[in-house]
């Protein structure tokens, strides 16, 4: 199967992280962020896959996996923060968490 | 300690003891203490002169130590005393010792006494180092502690405002002229490398860089030397450009008119031009410009004294153009005769401001002329003293006032750097002289008496035999002062700038000059008829604009007033809080509103925050590759 | 080892003072004042006993200490003096009696803490005017500030925290640009001779080129160009003077300008003599710049402390137009005038702090008449007003007209322009000295007491006598420029 | 440089290895060990107690190690992943102190609260474990990892205290914010990665000359992006904008935390990453890091003004200061290196001391406001006349903020004469004049505190308004070393130098 060059592997895992950065940014509830935040990581995962493969190395795959481990932890302590939001505010509505200001 | 040194130290002493005794000295105590230490450097300065006459060198010089040295030059407290010298410490001791004698009595009802005596004492011992000193820097001290005195003097009574502000007024403007003079000196150490005022007169004839124009300048060193030397004369001795401190220094006491005003310090301007000839002789077009400045202010002071209807007030306009006689004189190249018209209008201008002390006093400090009037028969001894005052002032043959001043316009015409217009300028100031005086008298001494009848009228010089001699003294030495020739021609260099060749002066010149006065007394014998005859009709002063206009000097007031003070006071008022504090405090408030921007950008919404980081790292990579 | 002994000694007594105040051992009961007096006295006649005795040249810079203290960057401890630092050192000594004296019983609240910022200060200031190393008289410039900041801070008037803050900041950020020159200069020193060195003696043999040497002398001048004050930068001192307690303003006049001034002679005209050359027009015009703007500003003011605060920032142009016109003459003068206007403005300001405690306030309108009920105040006001304005026979006189004869030589026309200030400074000190003490009395105000008069006395005393024999100063810093 | 050859080489493990990383290594066990000792017997005080000693062990054996010759020079290279010389083991003792700080001082704020707290006491050993891998760290993976422990286990400190009102807030601006900072870091080693094909430090990233320029573009904007990464951490300019928030609603140890730990760690690792791949030499990176530098002293310096909460304040002071501290990485060439990190270790512990010492007197008087039935945080004229009831705090206090304001007599003075140092052999002279115009702004933030600190009492503040004591065992002894210890080196900076050395 032909050769994918590295830049096409590069810019599709930067559009998907752009994609998942738009999700945070534009998303109003907190749990879509949290997916969001997900899509973003796993652009990072592409890229690394990619790089990892056009230089032979196993690093880019071993970087995957740290990043997956990475991702769930996050997600693991984000719910739980969701819990807490939801219980305290009553709503998932990220605006809901701008008292601290100036 | 030589007798020279310690002339001084007399009256300097005295007002060490008056300053820190103070309340604590009695009248009696005071006035002994003041007016004996006046009598102890009257007889130290005659006793000086003869001195003087008989030693060879005829200078007798006092060293008592290096004040400062500029650079090579050295500046030392040291006194020179020679002829011009000797004649100027007799006037102000011997008139001084007189007028601290009119003082003592005069002043003897006010309560802080002490202090008066102290600060005339004070105002000797300027005077004196300014006479004595022998470089320009102590002259200047001298200078500066005649302007102080005259500050403290005039504002005594510094409870009423105008007083405060009359001192002010003398105190700035006489500073003014002091300040160009200090640049004066600037130059002439740039110039001559020393302030020491013989090696002046003499380096000032010899040193062509000083005399020639350098190249580009338009005059020469010793052109702007003389200029600003002028200038500091000018303000002291209340000449053409800054002479409107003279009339309000009246505020002051009597004696201080008497001291300051007409005896010593206002003369201290026609001394420095006196004893820097050398430099002014360098400067031909200077001594034109003094000549002009004297003509001009003899003749404005004229036309003023004649509107004026303060006694005191008049005398002072009077002395103004005797003042400028003397600049005149001095102009012309005259500098005996400036100085000869010096001493003897120290004489019969004491004795015209005493008596008018005594004739105030008398009727209780009223010193309006209009307010007066009849006193010839009320106090007659005061009368005929004024009326010998008088005749001194209009130069009556035989008066010394009279040998004076005929030297002066005498040597008018011929002189090359004064002439025959400035010689009509004199003629003319005689006889508005001699018009403004009988009109003084007429108004004061003849006509109906204007005061109120139950005044009663103290007359002081009956009462008290001191003060009587004093007074028959000075009348005897402004009558026959002319008598006594000084001849102080070997002390000027007779260095003649010949650039001009001087037209001989026509033999009516005389004639003219003698009968000036009396042609003055007959005109205003018939114009002032109203005045002198005694008739009920009310006298008062003309308020006709011209009149008032020449009452306060001639507009000079008001156009300083506008031209400068006005425009000071607006631009400090108007950046009362510092331009430049305005300035930093921009930068504060500048950062102050920053501070407000960015805190809108913290606005605490999470999604703003993550939009934040996007952004601010793609403008960083666009900043970047740009 | 001496001199550190004196600067660390004051140090010591200010916290000795702070620590005993007003607590009794051994049967005596400490006050702060007192402990502090008499150390100042202690120290500052060893200072003379240290210079007298050490009889050594001090026409050129003496070394008294010399130790290694940041050895990674070659810094080092070391204190030296010459006949000008002598000069404003004894200076610091007669004005921190006459601060001591003044505050004796104005400061009444926290005495023990205000006597060990004083004291502080001027160790502060004395380490100033004898480090040697660059580094070493950063570390004191910046120190004096601290103390000053606290007594403006705590112990002033109404709105003195903003003039501390601006007091601080103008200063300090000044003093940064001053720390960015040196550590240039001690850059090109290394790239020059290999090894960095902060020691002024080293520096003095460094040639810098020309258009570098511009920005290093600018770096340093701003820094003491703002705090002698002039002009564009003078906007702090009217603000400190009227805000601080009557002895910080006679230490800020009396003591802190003259910093400013030691600085330019010593870190612009000798370190850099092309350069400043160079520049001198340009620091001459600001000095007249400062000299009528200064005269011109105190006309204006209707506060007292104001009035002679931009007095200062006038008389300091005097010197700072003597400095920048290397000539022998003007360059004694400029001494003479830092020594007589330290003088006379610490006079003013403890006059307008009598004034003050007795009428408690600063402005000119509510004062009037008080010759009338306080003659011997009258009698001092008017001869500290008259040196004000340089009334010959005075100390200032002498040094105005050295400095101006001095300058005339080199700027003639400038000089013009700043004897106009003299006509200036006779205006604002006729003013301040008729709207105190002559005009219709508003108030009785009681006159001086015993402490006062001996204040008052003795300036008064010290300035006539330099007024008429400057030969004390002058013959002993002469030459300090050949 | 063909991948293949570095296969081959077999990594040893050896005995010296050991030696050197025995710190890190007796704190991860300590980690474990206190788990067990949770499960063993659940009480608040042991926790707290065996996490000091775990925490003062880990200190010894650093300075043991730092104080030995055995870091000498290069410093040893363990495995790819670490790389341990006497600096990175300085901090990692910087980090240990202030850890131990954090610990000593959070025993009062968690009284308050009814049950046991030892997750918390866990966390900041985690906490303090990443941070010591970070400071080790000598290729990206292990950079990654320090970082991801470190930033996940301070989510769950900040959100600790559940009552708080911010709390959730605070909790979930930093794990989301910090979650996309650690995306676009990664995203940034991809690319470098990419690029070089090699992800440890080591190796000097010139090979990347030869790849064509649209390549040499992706490895430029993933230096970018992995320096826009580690920026979030230290909270520099563009990025700081979560700092004032979560400094807020965290609990004030965890602040406190936040401030010195992680930013020590991070500003480590960056120097330690720019300085082996020879960024300095790379102008995009010079001008990024002139532009945040520039923009973190202003924006900092500016947002502190009229700032009346404190630990809001510390936030924007803290901007300010990592921006001065930028200055670091424009060094000109290579023998300079050891001068800029020990002028950045200098600079960076006198702002922990000086952060350390201020937080002991937040934390003294949010106690204190607590006992009189506040809740609230601490504000700047709540320390009014401090100075006239509790002399000892309010010289600590002066003497912290003059440390921060870079004024002499105090260790700031010294370590911002450093950067000056550092900034003017460099002649940036932008940095320079942003570092004199910055404290110039700085003081006018700086200098109210202080005179507050001064200001005569009002009626109404009773003297119970001022705490008793501070929160340590015996609180003088602490305080009084504290300030010695801040002036000792202030005045006399060798003694510290010297360890570097």
């Amino acid at each position: 199967m032909t050769e994918i060059p590295l830049t096409h592997v590069l810019i599709l895992s930067s559009l998907l992280f752009i994609i998942g950065f738009v999700g945070v940014v534009v998303r109003k509830n907190t749990l879509f962020m949290l997916m969001s935040l997900e899509v973003m990581l796993n652009a990072v995962g592409v890229a690394f896959i990619g790089a990892g493969s056009v230089w032979q190395e196993a690093d880019g795959q071993i970087m995957f996996m740290l990043v997956l481990t990475l991702a769930a932890a996050e997600i693991a302590v984000g719910l739980a923060l969701l819990i807490r939001m939801q219980r305290r505010y009553r709503t998932l509505n990220i605006d809901v968490l701008n008292q601290m200001k100036g | 300690m030589s007798l020279l040194a310690s002339l001084p130290l007399y009256p300097l002493l005295s007002f060490l003891i008056l300053i820190s005794f103070g309340k604590r000295l009695s009248w009696v105590m005071a006035s002994w203490v003041s007016v004996g230490a006046m009598g102890a450097a009257a007889f130290c300065s005659m006793f000086l002169v003869n001195q003087l006459s008989t030693s060879d060198t005829s200078v007798i010089t006092a060293h008592m130590w290096q004040w400062f040295s500029i650079g090579s030059a050295k500046v030392n407290v040291s006194f020179y005393l020679d002829a011009l010298s000797a004649v100027m410490i007799l006037v102000v001791t011997g008139v001084g010792f007189l007028i601290h004698l009119f003082a003592a009595i005069y002043m003897k009802s006010d309560e802080n006494f002490t202090r008066f005596m102290a600060y005339m004492n004070l105002f000797i011992v300027a005077m004196l180092v300014l006479v004595l000193a022998d470089n320009l820097v102590l002259l200047y001290l001298g200078w500066e502690g005649v302007g102080l005195c005259s500050f403290l003097l005039i504002g005594f009574w510094y409870q009423e405002k105008s007083n405060v502000l009359a001192a002010r007024k003398a105190f700035i403007v006489t500073r003014i002229g002091d300040t160009a003079m200090v640049i004066g000196l600037f130059l002439l150490f740039k110039s001559l490398a020393s302030l020491n005022i013989a090696e002046i007169n003499q380096l000032a004839q010899t040193t062509i860089s000083f005399t020639s124009n350098s190249m580009n300048a338009a005059h020469s060193d010793a052109y702007w030397a003389a200029l600003l030397l002028l200038g500091g004369a000018v303000g002291k001795s209340a000449q053409l450009p800054l002479q409107t401190w003279l009339p309000d220094a009246m505020a002051g006491p009597t004696p201080v008119s008497a001291l300051i005003h007409a005896a010593t310090m206002v003369t201290a301007g026609v001394y420095l031009i006196a004893r820097m000839n050398g430099v002014f002789l360098m400067a031909p077009e200077v001594m034109n410009y003094v000549a002009w400045l004297g003509g001009i202010t003899l003749l404005i002071a004229g036309v003023a004294a004649l509107a004026q209807n303060d006694i005191k007030r008049v005398l002072a306009y009077s002395t103004m153009s005797q003042i400028g006689y003397m600049m005149l004189a001095l102009g012309a190249g005259a500098w005996s005769a400036g100085v000869f018209h010096l001493m003897t209008h120290a004489f019969f201008k004491a004795l015209l401001f005493l008596t008018a002390g005594a004739v105030i006093l008398a009727l209780h400090h009223q010193q309006d002329i209009f307010k007066m009037g009849g006193l010839l028969k009320r106090l007659p001894v005061e009368a005929t003293l004024f009326l010998v005052g008088l005749a001194c002032l209009i130069a009556l043959p035989g008066t010394s006032g009279f040998f004076s001043k005929e030297a002066i316009i005498a040597s008018l015409w011929s002189s090359p750097t004064a002439g025959p217009s400035l010689w009509w300028c004199a003629i003319l100031g005689a006889l508005l002289t001699s018009i403004y005086s009988c009109r003084l008298f007429f108004l004061a001494f003849l006509g109906k008496a204007r005061f109120p009848e139950n005044l009663v009228i103290s007359d002081h010089i009956e009462t008290n035999k001191l003060l009587r001699g004093a007074l028959f003294i000075l009348a005897l030495l402004s009558l026959f002062g002319g008598l006594v020739t000084v001849d102080l021609s070997s002390l000027f260099s007779s260095y003649k700038p010949s650039v001009v060749s001087s037209i001989d002066s026509p033999s009516w010149l005389h004639i003219v000059a003698i009968a000036t006065p009396f042609i003055g007394i007959i005109f205003s014998w018939f114009y002032y008829r109203r005045y002198r005859i005694v008739t009920d009709e009310p006298l008062t002063a003309s308020h006709s604009a011209w009149i008032v206009f020449c009452r306060n000097g001639l507009g000079f007031d008001t156009l300083y007033s506008t031209l400068l003070i006005k425009p000071y006071c607006f631009v400090a008022k108007l950046n009362k809080n510092d331009l430049f504090d305005q300035i930093l405090m921009l930068i504060a408030w500048y950062v102050r509103i920053w501070r407000d921007i960015l805190s809108v950008s913290q606005s605490g919404s999470l999604r703003w925050f993550a939009a934040a980081f996007g952004l601010s790292l793609v403008g960083l990579i666009c900043v970047v590759t740009l | 080892m001496m001199l550190t002994f004196i600067i660390f000694g004051l140090l010591l007594s200010g916290s000795i003072a702070w620590v005993t105040d007003n607590k009794v051992f051994a049967g005596i009961k400490f006050q702060a004042k007192w402990v502090s007096l008499l150390s100042v006295l202690a120290l500052g006649s060893c200072f003379l006993l240290l210079v007298y005795f050490s009889n050594q040249n001090f026409q050129q810079l003496q070394l008294f200490e010399r130790v290694s203290w940041i050895s990674s960057l070659n810094i080092d401890y070391a204190l030296a003096l010459d006949t000008l630092s002598i000069t404003l050192i004894v200076l610091t000594f007669i004005l921190a009696v006459v601060c001591i004296l003044v505050s004796w019983e104005e400061i009444q609240e926290k005495s023990g803490f205000y006597y060990f910022n004083l004291l502080a200060t001027f160790s502060g200031v004395i380490g100033v005017f004898s480090a040697v190393d660059m580094f070493l008289f950063f570390f004191f410039w910046e120190v004096m500030l601290i103390p000053m900041t606290a007594i403006i801070a705590i112990w002033g008037h109404e709105n003195r925290y903003f003039a501390a803050i601006k007091f601080f900041i103008f200063t300090q950020v000044s003093s940064l640009l001053m720390l960015v020159a040196i550590i240039a200069m001690a850059y090109i020193h290394q790239q020059q001779t290999g090894v960095m060195s902060f020691y002024y003696q080293d520096w003095l043999m460094l040639d810098i080129k020309i258009g570098v040497a511009q920005y290093l002398m600018l770096g340093f001048f701003i820094a003491f160009a703002v705090k002698l004050p002039s002009v564009p930068f003078h906007s702090w001192l009217p603000d400190a003077h009227t805000q601080a307690p009557t002895a910080g303003s006679v230490l800020l006049a009396g003591i802190l300008l003259k910093t400013g001034a030691y600085g330019l002679i010593r870190f612009v005209i000798f370190l850099f003599p092309q350069a400043s050359e160079n520049f001198a027009p340009i620091a001459a015009t600001l000095a007249v710049i400062s000299i009528l703007y200064g005269a011109k500003m105190a006309f204006a003011q209707s506060d007292f402390k104001r009035l002679v605060a931009y007095s200062s920032i006038s008389h300091m142009g005097f010197v700072m137009l003597a400095i920048f016109s290397f000539n022998e003459i003007a360059y004694q003068g400029a001494i003479v005038t830092m020594v007589a206007h330290g003088l006379s403005s610490a006079a003013l300001f403890s006059l307008a702090g009598m004034i003050y405690q007795r009428i408690h306030s600063r402005n000119l309108n509510d004062m009037g008449g008080f010759w009338q009920s306080a003659p011997r105040m009258g009698g001092f006001g008017l001869a500290f007003a008259a040196a004000a304005f340089g009334l010959p026979g005075l100390a200032n006189f002498v040094g105005e007209f050295l400095s101006l004869v001095g300058a005339f030589q080199v700027f003639p026309i400038m000089v013009v322009f700043a004897s106009l200030g003299l006509i200036g400074s006779a205006i604002y000190g006729m003013l301040l000295f008729q709207k105190t003490f002559q005009g219709v009395p508003l108030k009785q105000v009681q006159d001086l007491s015993v402490r006062e008069f001996f204040i008052c006395g003795s300036l008064l005393g010290l300035l006539v006598v330099l007024g008429f024999y400057p030969n004390i100063i002058l013959g002993y810093a002469f030459g300090v420029f050949a | 440089m063909n991948p293949v050859e570095n296969i081959v080489e077999v990594t040893v493990f050896t005995a010296e290895m050991f030696v050197v990383l025995s710190p890190i290594l007796f704190l991860s066990f300590g980690i474990v060990l206190a788990l067990l000792l949770i499960a063993w017997q659940r009480s608040q005080k042991m926790i707290a107690v065996f996490s000091q000693v775990i925490l003062v062990f880990t200190l010894l054996l650093s300075i043991h190690l730092l104080s030995g010759n055995i870091l000498s020079g290069e410093g040893v290279q363990i495995t790819t992943l670490l790389k341990v010389d006497q600096f990175s083991y300085l901090s990692l003792s910087l980090l240990c102190l202030s850890a131990l700080a954090v610990v000593s001082l959070s025993g009062q704020a968690l009284k308050s609260q009814i049950e046991v707290h030892d997750e918390y006491y866990l966390l900041i050993l985690l906490v303090t474990l990443g941070a010591a891998i970070l400071v080790a760290s000598d290729h990206f993976a292990s950079m990654f990892l320090g970082f991801e422990l470190l930033s996940i286990s301070l989510v769950g400190l900040v959100g600790y205290f559940r009552e708080h009102k911010y709390a959730v807030e605070a909790g979930f601006k930093y794990l989301i914010l910090s979650a996309t900072a650690s995306s676009f870091m990664l995203l940034g080693i991809a690319f470098i990665y990419s690029q070089t094909g090699n992800l440890s430090f080591a190796v000097n990233s010139a090979a990347m000359s030869w790849s064509p320029v649209p390549l040499q573009l992706f490895n430029s904007v993933g230096i970018l992006l992995f320096f826009s990464g580690i920026a979030f951490k230290l909270s520099l300019a563009p990025f700081h904008f979560w700092a004032p928030d979560v400094y807020e609603g965290a609990p004030t140890p965890i602040t406190l935390l936040m401030a010195t730990v992680s930013k020590v760690a991070m500003f480590t690792v960056l120097i330690k990453c720019c300085f082996s791949q020879g960024y300095y030499n790379n102008e995009y990176f010079i001008d990024v890091i002139i532009i945040v530098a520039l923009l973190s002293m202003f924006v900092g310096n500016t947002l502190a003004l009229k700032q009346q909460n404190i630990k809001r304040l510390i936030a924007y002071s803290s901007i300010a200061h990592f921006g001065y501290l930028l200055i670091i990485l424009l060094i000109s060439s290579e023998q300079s290196i050891d001068f800029a990190w020990q002028s950045a270790l200098f600079y960076l512990s006198a702002y922990i001391l000086a952060n350390i010492s201020i937080f002991t007197i937040v934390l003294a008087y949010e106690k204190q406001l607590s006992q009189n039935g506040q809740e609230r945080d601490v504000r700047i004229d709540d320390w009014q006349s401090m100075f006239w009831h509790r002399r000892t705090e309010a010289v600590l206090l002066v003497v912290s903020i003059l440390s921060l304001a870079g004024i002499p007599l105090t260790m700031g003075f010294i370590g911002k004469f450093y950067l000056l140092n550092q900034a003017v052999i460099s002649q940036s002279w932008w940095l320079v004049s942003g570092l004199v115009i910055g404290s110039g702004i700085g003081l006018a933030y700086y200098l109210p505190i202080i005179f507050t600190v001064f200001k005569p009492s009002e009626k109404n503040m009773l003297k119970s308004h001022h705490p008793k004591g501070v929160l340590v065992a015996r609180p003088r002894i602490f305080i009084t070393l504290l300030i010695i210890i801040s002036f000792y080196l202030g005045v006399f900076p060798d003694s510290f130098s010297q360890y570097i050395m």
